[in-house]
């Protein structure tokens, strides 16, 4: 019994207090304004106040706290990226994750678990040392493992040579890990209002005026806010949000599915995926199999599920572990997710003075949470660019300079 | 089985006392009968404790009887979480109960219920993560302790599979509005599917007492269900969950190991409500019951749910209960009425004419454990003084079984899933349902209508409305029932906390007010934010017992109505349901080359390239490479033969065919001559490379187009969406599988062809490299086409797919003078390398431009248009980021690069090998790579960060490595 | 452009699932140009006789008609000179009409034909189609080689199809004569109702490369009906 | 699952089908500038709301446009692409000639 808890045992009356300041009226102007309270706003929110002394700052969010894709993730925490520029900067993601809970004086449950991708092609092998040389050469705990290494890790997956697709090899990165996903963003927010930021659920930006190149004001379904900077970290209406700005972005926003089974006794450790058959799988601390897979067929947004994405990733995560079969699902739920042509995230300055983008984090935005909250704080307390999110620039696409993280195979369209 | 504790007829509806069934129970043996559940069989064995709960380990006995709570999960062998009131008995049935350390009766978990006050809600947030990574010691053990059933990892695969199904109308659920909503749609001809998650259609008709005397429901259901049976245009699946609600009512049904998909043109969910606990300190006890739950008990099963009973009701339908426990020979010690002034009806008041002792205005303050302590013994009933508040003291009176009659909800799931929304009315005190989706109605009790005339009234309704807007009948439909005047079944506020705790909201999760109201103290006002912060619905059961609840403490806590704060999403499915009902059978098609089993009889290994097989070499594994190299020197030396069947294949045709390939691939096609082969290199509009194959004339409107295995499904699709802006007169037809191939390669190519070729003049002036033609080989219709992707005097025949083996064989037959030989990808790979011949997506990326692989030979200049042009002038602005560069390994005890091994200046990344192998041909490494400009000059060296991180010097040489001047392809 | 090799009747063809045939015991019976051995048709499966055959025909089978003679046509002008050159078209796209001498014409766009021999490979329409040369805008295709042609009869092949195809393709639904272009057991194809007098009847048209996994799939779906493969004598007899 | 009117097939099932990108016109390939031929390679409307996409019916390889909304999923119309590229578009080498046809310029 950790001491933490006694004060709750020994008190008659219930200790707790507020963790964010209840919702109080607007102000009329804010030095910054962030639109979006998921992980990545409330983490901008809390570097900008603990970091920066900067506290007249408002998060803005259109439904509850952290109930976008920080909701809705599935918390894989990892750092094995194919380019320079991503390993750089999820490496130094993991770093802080590391530190989060005695950061932020909160239990976000990380827990190193592990992650193993299996290869089922050479092609697959040839594209996983790709990955594993690049990640060692800067120090990412990540290597190619045979089908014995493989059976080592996880004794119970199926390693048949007569299944459809026979597992030839593995990606496994040591530092794979998990962590509660909503506390992230409940642990900033408290350190935020702590500090003096007001966060302000329901209340949905509907217009952004700029004035000659500058942003000045939003516009909300609670009035109108001045202010002197604007950062949107809205995953899945990035968009939307930027076209109140004026901003075309390169994104396509797609529903990425997935489902949590009912609770189990340990089964297996890490977290496991197949590229080639679009899933992956992972048990969490309440004994839940987490499963999920790629991003549905077509743009939507919405976050309803569908039967057939259901039937393909159960198919799939049952030829990995087909015992799972007698496992029950017990919910389905979807978050939106902006894809971007090369597969990384787009960070920093707009077209827009003073207006700045923290988008296209398609399915890999939960990992990179601390590292945003810490260089884009920098970034609008500073107006410099921090080196370390230089390359993500919105101007990459316009220099042919993309970022690839999509590895080795190029889309026709 | 005397000793049983069972009812005579007609109690027991469901069972059949002339078929006992012996099971065992954590490892004692019972007997039931055919039509028990296990949990109904242990009841009428007097076995009221079935599990332990998930985080106090409290004992846990049976709620609803209606497979709704997690209470009655049980593991069986295969099949952990089971719900012990949906699973029937069988014969030898192996039943154990779950999450206890120790045994069922005395689980050692259950000391941590000792330290409820020291958990707080939300407590694994508020502790055990100091110092540094203090978590991850904590974690392992906390997650030994989670989790509920076991897992069998011996688990032998069992065969689910699922099926299509069509039909006009689908009612869901099979009560009294089911029936007659059927019924009623059946009538214009509609095909209607009836599915009832229950084993007899009837829904409460089989357990609830509309009169007095205990009859109508009886008799009405008999009536309704004959009438169902006897209509054709009606097929009723009981025993049958309809799992989920999805766009364009979309339905999964289970029903035993299958799930049927049904597609339905109107559905009419008919799925009744959920009856809810009261909140009060205790009320999970083994034997605190709902009504329902007694009433299901005594009608379906003929268990008695106990010898001495009470019930704390909010409305008229607690008296019902009473009097079937007095049928049922129970004494019924107490009505505790939470009502100040109850309306009664004729029940009720039936009831109370047989002189049972009601106290109105009271409520059970908490429930007792008997001297066991695993079951109920007796209740404190107090005065209500105030909404939640009791009187300081009360009175306790004796009972093993406390049946819950305060409320429902209703059943909301599917709806919600469908964008339903939830509402709730302050003066019934109840959930109310709007905004269903298209071509979907909500009729019956879940509809908000709890008399059962307008139950029916409102079923018949909304068939007519769905066979209206199918043009099946053309009734005029009434207006819609009014929701009615007398007093609601719900009671407002059946909530009543306790300074000891333990008053369960959510029995899945253990929580209990306190827990609900202190998320809101620290923050988590928003009703989602309550559910994520203290788990409250996240359970198996999924909130149908803690929605309702958590909804009024939230609310009154934050000062919001109820329906404001509303309730979490719903989401699919509506029960826990197999992952392998929705895996089904897996479905991942294979393609095999018409030669295929020719390569396995000659030995072959096998690789997948997509869904296609393909040898990757001749010989056993444990001599990979002897075989493989050996297979590269005949290609060399004598003449090898490769299936190449694989390949995409696109005939182009009409009076704009050589424009159309002009536009979508880099090079010029127009004035390609006939009879002549072409390189065609694709890339995508932002001028990356893509694909690439041979563009063959054959006359000058038909060109035959190759394209990669794995791409030509893209490049056809590409191909037809471009022309379908382009509006070019041409056709474009896919015809990869129409054609088998092999690529006949080597000194002694023309030798071997030549003897079952005499159609066509071999001769290297008469049929050129790169020239295509049209002829017989063996006797098979045939286009050859003279390529040299490796480097050697070599033709391409293409024959009709069925002809393969034929071809196959022939070839084998003739070339064995010459020593002909198969050779596989393996090889293939090598002898391309040597030549310097790229492959589209290994040498190249997702990124790669033409450029970038020294591709500028393939791009026309002067070309109007062609997809990707602009982008590559763009690109051609800026300086080469990298390039690829042929190189050898001269230091052969060095380890070989293998492919993606980086190649480096001093610590710095600049680029990676993307293809390496040892050379049978030159003795040496060679390979290709992605460099930075700077380092590609040939002669230059670079360095190559090898396995096990040894640093390997390689030199950048000029390509092709074999054959500079390219005379042996061209012999 | 020479279509000759578009339409190949050879001793050196096979079809893909002949080793099934073999390993089933089928007898094979040769065609009209003489075609004989594991390169023919199967005729029946050793085990049954004809009548045992018929009787599965009617139930429920499936037969392999893949060495059969089909052939395509696409292109603007494909319908005007089909027309002249006396085949029967389909008003409609996805609707197909038997002709005289037995040969089914399946219309797949408004410009899009495929023709599929009668039950004893004989057809005057693909014979007379492939041998004239096909005007501008005409183009053929080579449907013998591309596609496999399987046949699923009996009153229980609805049923089976359910479990592999999410089209209704129930006897009231789909009536006799309509096309379906849609996905079997994953695997796109071309469907035909062409019932066999009485007897309830689909034509299969799918990617050749892939037909050992159909006719697996097809296999495990009959199973719960009692459905097994038939040779054509069975669908003569129908 | 959704269902989705095909112009050749009729209604099917929407897994029968591949998405096949947002409609929009190209810009001129040799007027354009730089930056509105990146936007045009890259960037996407991706609105909220009623867009016009590409749709190919995988087993016809049939290929059409659909009016769908974004938010709600609703598909409001399928057409046939003749219904907007209903002429020959050719393009012309000399740079400052615009190869604009009607089919083009929407």
């Amino acid at each position: 019994m950790p001491f933490g808890l006694l004060k709750y045992g020994l008190n008659s009356e219930y200790p707790g207090t507020h963790h964010f300041n209840p919702a109080t009226e607007l102000k009329k102007h804010y030095d910054v304004v962030i639109i979006g309270a998921g992980g990545h706003g409330t983490g901008i929110a809390y570097h900008l106040a603990k970091y920066h002394g900067i506290t007249n700052v408002a998060v803005l969010e259109k439904n509850y706290l952290g109930s976008g894709n920080t909701a809705r993730n599935t918390a894989v925490i990892r750092s094995n990226y194919l380019t320079e520029e991503g390993v750089t900067f999820y490496r130094e993601s993991v770093k802080l994750w590391q530190d989060l809970s005695n950061e932020f004086n909160y239990n976000v449950m990380m827990e190193s678990r592990g992650q193993l991708t299996l290869a089922h092609s050479d092609a697959a092998i040839r594209s996983f040392r790709w990955r594993a040389e690049v990640n060692q050469h800067m120090g990412v705990r990540s290597e190619l493992i045979d089908r014995q290494q493989i059976a080592e890790i996880i004794p119970n997956l199926n390693m048949s040579e007569d299944a459809r697709f026979p597992i030839m090899a593995g990606l496994w990165h040591a530092d794979g890990a998990t962590a509660r996903h909503d506390a992230v963003a409940w642990g900033y927010a408290k350190g935020a209002c702590e500090r003096g930021v007001e966060l302000h659920q329901l209340t949905e930006v509907e217009d952004i005026e700029v004035t000659s190149g500058k942003v000045t004001a939003v516009k909300t379904n609670r009035g109108r806010i001045e202010c002197g900077c604007v950062v949107q970290a809205v995953a899945g209406a990035s968009s939307v949000v930027a076209k109140m700005a004026g901003i075309p972005l390169p994104i396509h926003s797609y529903p990425l599915q997935a489902m949590v089974t009912q609770p189990y006794k340990p089964v297996f450790t890490p977290h496991v995926s197949s590229p080639h058959l679009h899933v992956y799988t992972h048990q969490t601390s309440r004994g839940e199999f987490v499963i999920g897979g790629g991003s549905d067929p077509y743009p939507l947004y919405n976050t309803r599920a569908t039967l057939d994405q259901r039937e393909t990733l159960t198919a799939a995560a049952l030829e990995l572990f087909p015992f799972l079969a007698q496992a029950r699902m017990l919910r389905q739920w979807a978050g939106t997710t902006d894809m971007t042509p090369d597969y990384s995230p787009i960070m920093g300055l707009s077209p827009v003075d003073n207006y700045y983008l923290d988008a296209g984090w398609g399915t890999w935005g939960f990992k990179a949470t601390p590292i945003c909250g810490k260089t884009m704080a920098e970034l609008v307390a500073t107006g410099k660019v921090p080196e370390i999110i230089k390359p993500f620039e919105l101007e990459r696409f316009y220099k042919y300079q993309q970022i690839n993280e999509a590895g080795a195979t190029a889309a026709s369209h | 089985m005397s000793d049983q504790n069972r009812l005579a007829p007609p109690f027991g509806s469901l069972i059949d006392r002339q078929q006992p069934i012996s099971f065992r129970f954590e490892k004692q043996n019972y007997q039931g009968f055919a039509g028990d559940n296990i949990a109904s069989a242990l009841a009428a064995n007097q076995q009221w404790l079935l599990s332990r709960s998930f985080k106090y380990h409290r004992p846990r006995g049976l709620l609803t009887m209606a497979g709704q709570d997690a209470n009655t999960m049980i593991q069986l062998s295969s099949d952990p979480n089971a719900l012990a009131d949906r699973i029937a008995i069988s014969d030898g049935l192996e039943v154990m109960a779950q999450n206890y350390s120790g045994s069922l009766n005395r689980d050692r978990g259950a000391l941590l219920g000792l330290f409820s006050k020291f958990l707080p809600v939300g407590f694994y947030y508020k502790a055990f993560f100091k110092p540094r990574g203090m978590w991850e010691k904590w974690a392992p053990l906390i997650r030994k302790k989670a989790g509920l059933g076991v897992i069998n990892q011996d688990y032998q695969v069992e065969y689910y599979d699922k099926q299509y199904q069509f039909y006009d109308v689908a009612v869901i659920g099979a009560g009294p509005a089911g029936l007659c909503a059927a019924l009623e749609a059946a009538k214009t001809g509609a095909e209607v599917l009836l599915v009832d998650e229950n084993a007899s259609l009837g829904g409460s008709l089989n357990y609830s007492r509309l009169d007095a005397e205990g009859n109508t429901a009886r008799v009405l259901r008999q009536a309704l269900v004959a009438e169902v049976e006897a209509n054709d245009n009606i097929t009723a699946m009981t025993s049958a969950t309809c799992n989920g609600w999805f766009a364009d009512n979309w339905l999964p049904i289970i029903c035993g190991k299958r799930l049927y998909k049904v597609r339905a043109k109107k559905t009419i969910l008919c799925v009744g409500s959920l009856e809810q606990q009261a909140v009060f300190h205790n009320n999970d006890l083994p034997g605190v019951i709902m009504s329902s739950a007694a009433q299901r008990l005594m009608h379906l099963y003929g268990v008695r749910p106990g010898k001495t009973a009470v019930v704390v009701t909010g409305n008229n339908e607690g008296y019902a209960t009473a009097l079937d426990l007095l049928d049922a020979g129970v004494q019924v010690n107490a009505i505790i009425d939470l009502r100040q002034q109850p309306e009664y009806d004729a029940i009720a008041e039936y009831a109370v004419s047989k002189g049972l002792e009601v106290k109105t205005g009271y409520a059970v303050y908490a429930a007792n454990k008997d001297s066991g302590g695993l079951h109920l013994g007796s209740v404190e009933v107090r005065e209500i003084m105030s909404q939640g508040i009791c009187a300081a003291e009360g009175n306790t009176i004796l009972c093993d079984t406390l049946c819950m009659s305060v409320g429902y909800t209703p059943t909301y799931q599917l709806i919600c899933q469908g964008g339903g929304r939830l509402s709730y009315d302050d003066t019934s005190a109840m959930f109310t349902l709007t905004n269903c989706p298209e071509d979907c109605q909500i009729a019956g009790s879940v509809n908000s209508h709890w008399l059962l005339d307008d139950v029916m009234a409102d079923a018949r309704r909304a068939a007519m409305i769905a066979t209206n807007e199918l043009d099946l009948s053309s009734a005029t439909v009434p207006a819609a029932i009014a929701l009615s005047q007398q007093q609601s079944p719900n009671f407002g506020w059946p909530i009543f906390a306790h300074p000891k705790g333990k008053e369960f909201v959510d029995f899945d999760e253990d929580l209990q007010i306190a827990d609900i109201i202190n998320a809101t103290r620290d923050g988590y006002e928003h009703v989602q934010l309550v559910k994520r912060y203290s788990t409250c619905g996240m359970g198996p059961s999924q909130g149908r017992h803690s929605a309702l609840a958590t909804a009024r403490l939230v609310a009154a806590a934050t000062d919001k109505t109820v329906a404001q704060t509303g309730v979490t999403t719903a989401r699919p499915p509506f029960s826990a349901e197999h992952l392998g009902h929705s895996a089904g059978r897996s479905f991942y098609p294979a393609q095999r080359s018409n030669m295929h089993y020719r390569h396995l009889e000659a030995g072959a290994q096998m690789l997948q390239a997509g869904a296609w097989y393909r040898p990757a070499y001749y010989g056993s594994s444990d001599q990979r490479q002897d075989w493989i190299n050996n297979e590269v020197n005949n290609v060399r030396n004598n003449v090898g033969l490769v299936d190449v069947s694989t390949l995409g294949g696109i005939e182009v045709r009409g009076p704009d065919a050589p424009e159309f390939l002009n536009r979508f691939y880099t090079f010029g096609f127009l004035k390609q001559p006939v009879g002549k082969a072409r390189y065609a290199l694709l890339t995508n509009e932002a001028g990356v490379i893509i694909d690439d194959g041979v563009a063959c004339r054959f006359t000058e409107q038909h060109y035959y187009v190759t394209a990669t295995t794995g791409g030509v499904g893209n490049v056809y699709q590409s191909m037809l969406k471009w022309n379908a802006q382009w509006c070019l007169d041409v056709d474009i037809a896919n015809v990869t599988s129409a054609y088998s191939a092999v690529n006949i390669a080597g000194p002694n190519a023309r030798r071997v062809l030549a003897k079952v070729c005499s159609d066509i003049d071999l001769d290297s002036q008469a049929f050129p490299y790169m020239g295509v033609r049209e002829g017989n080989v063996a006797g098979i219709p045939a286009r050859v086409i003279r390529v040299g992707f490796v480097g050697e005097l070599g033709y391409e025949v293409h024959i009709p797919q069925h002809c393969g083996e034929a071809l196959w064989d022939a070839l084998i037959e003739t070339g064995a003078e010459f020593s002909i030989k198969p050779f596989g990808i393996e090889a293939q790979r090598i002898l391309r390398l040597e030549k310097g011949h790229i492959i589209i997506g290994q040498d190249t990326d997702a990124m790669s431009n033409p450029n970038e692989v020294n591709m500028g030979w393939a791009i026309a200049k002067k070309k109007p248009f062609f997809v990707g042009g602009r982008s590559i002038q763009e690109l051609n602005k800026t300086p080469l980021k990298r390039c690829q560069v042929g190189f050898v390994v001269n230091d052969l005890k060095a380890p070989i690069p293998l492919e993606s091994h980086l190649v480096l200046d001093g610590d710095r990344m600049t680029g990676r090998v993307t293809s390496c192998n040892y050379s049978p041909t030159l003795n040496k490494p060679v390979g290709l790579a992605f460099v930075e400009p700077d380092q590609a000059e040939a002669g230059s060296h670079f360095t190559i960060k090898s396995s096990g991180g040894v640093m390997v010097e390689a030199m950048v040489v000029k390509l092709p490595f074999y054959d500079p001047q390219t005379q042996r392809q061209e012999l | 452009m020479s279509p000759s090799i578009d339409i190949v009747t050879t001793a050196l063809r096979r079809s893909q699932l002949y080793r099934r045939h073999i390993e089933m015991g089928a007898v094979f019976e040769s065609l009209g140009d003489g075609t004989a051995g594991d390169s023919a048709l199967v005729s029946y499966y050793g085990a049954n006789n004809h009548q045992q055959e018929l009787t599965q025909a009617q139930h429920l089978g499936l037969a392999d008609l893949s060495t059969l003679p089909r052939m395509g046509f696409k292109g603007l002008g494909t319908p005007d000179w089909a027309a002249g050159q006396g085949i029967e078209l389909p008003a409609q796209p996805n609707q197909a009409t038997l002709q005289s001498d037995g040969t089914l014409v399946a219309r797949l766009s408004q410009s899009e034909l495929l023709l599929a021999s009668n039950l004893n490979g004989l057809s005057e329409s693909i014979a007379s189609t492939t041998q004239s040369t096909p005007p501008e805008r005409v183009y053929s295709l080579p449907r013998s080689d591309s596609h496999s042609w399987l046949v699923l009869c009996g009153s229980r092949a609805a049923e089976t199809l359910a479990k592999v195809c999410g089209v209704d393709l129930r006897p009231h639904k789909f009536a006799n004569g309509e096309v379906a272009q849609t996905s079997i057991a994953k695997i796109n194809g071309v469907l035909v109702r062409n019932d066999l007098g009485e007897t309830l009847s689909y034509c299969i048209f799918s990617d050749s490369s892939s037909v050992e996994f159909l006719w697996d799939s097809l296999h495990d779906a009959m199973a719960e009906f009692k459905g097994a493969a038939i040779g054509i004598q069975a669908l003569r007899d129908c | 699952m959704k269902l989705l009117t095909c112009p050749l097939n009729g209604l099917r099932n929407i897994t029968e089908f591949t998405y096949g990108g947002e409609y929009h016109p190209m810009p001129d390939h040799q007027q354009a500038s730089s930056r509105e031929w990146a936007e045009h390679v890259f960037f996407h409307d991706n609105s909220a709301g009623v867009v016009i996409e590409w749709w190919c019916h995988s087993a016809s390889s049939y290929w059409f446009l659909a009016e769908r909304n974004t938010i709600s999923d609703k598909i409001l119309r399928t057409f046939p692409a003749s219904e907007i590229f209903n002429q020959r578009i050719d393009f012309v080498a000399v740079p400052e000639a615009t190869p604009t046809t009607k089919g083009e310029s929407q």
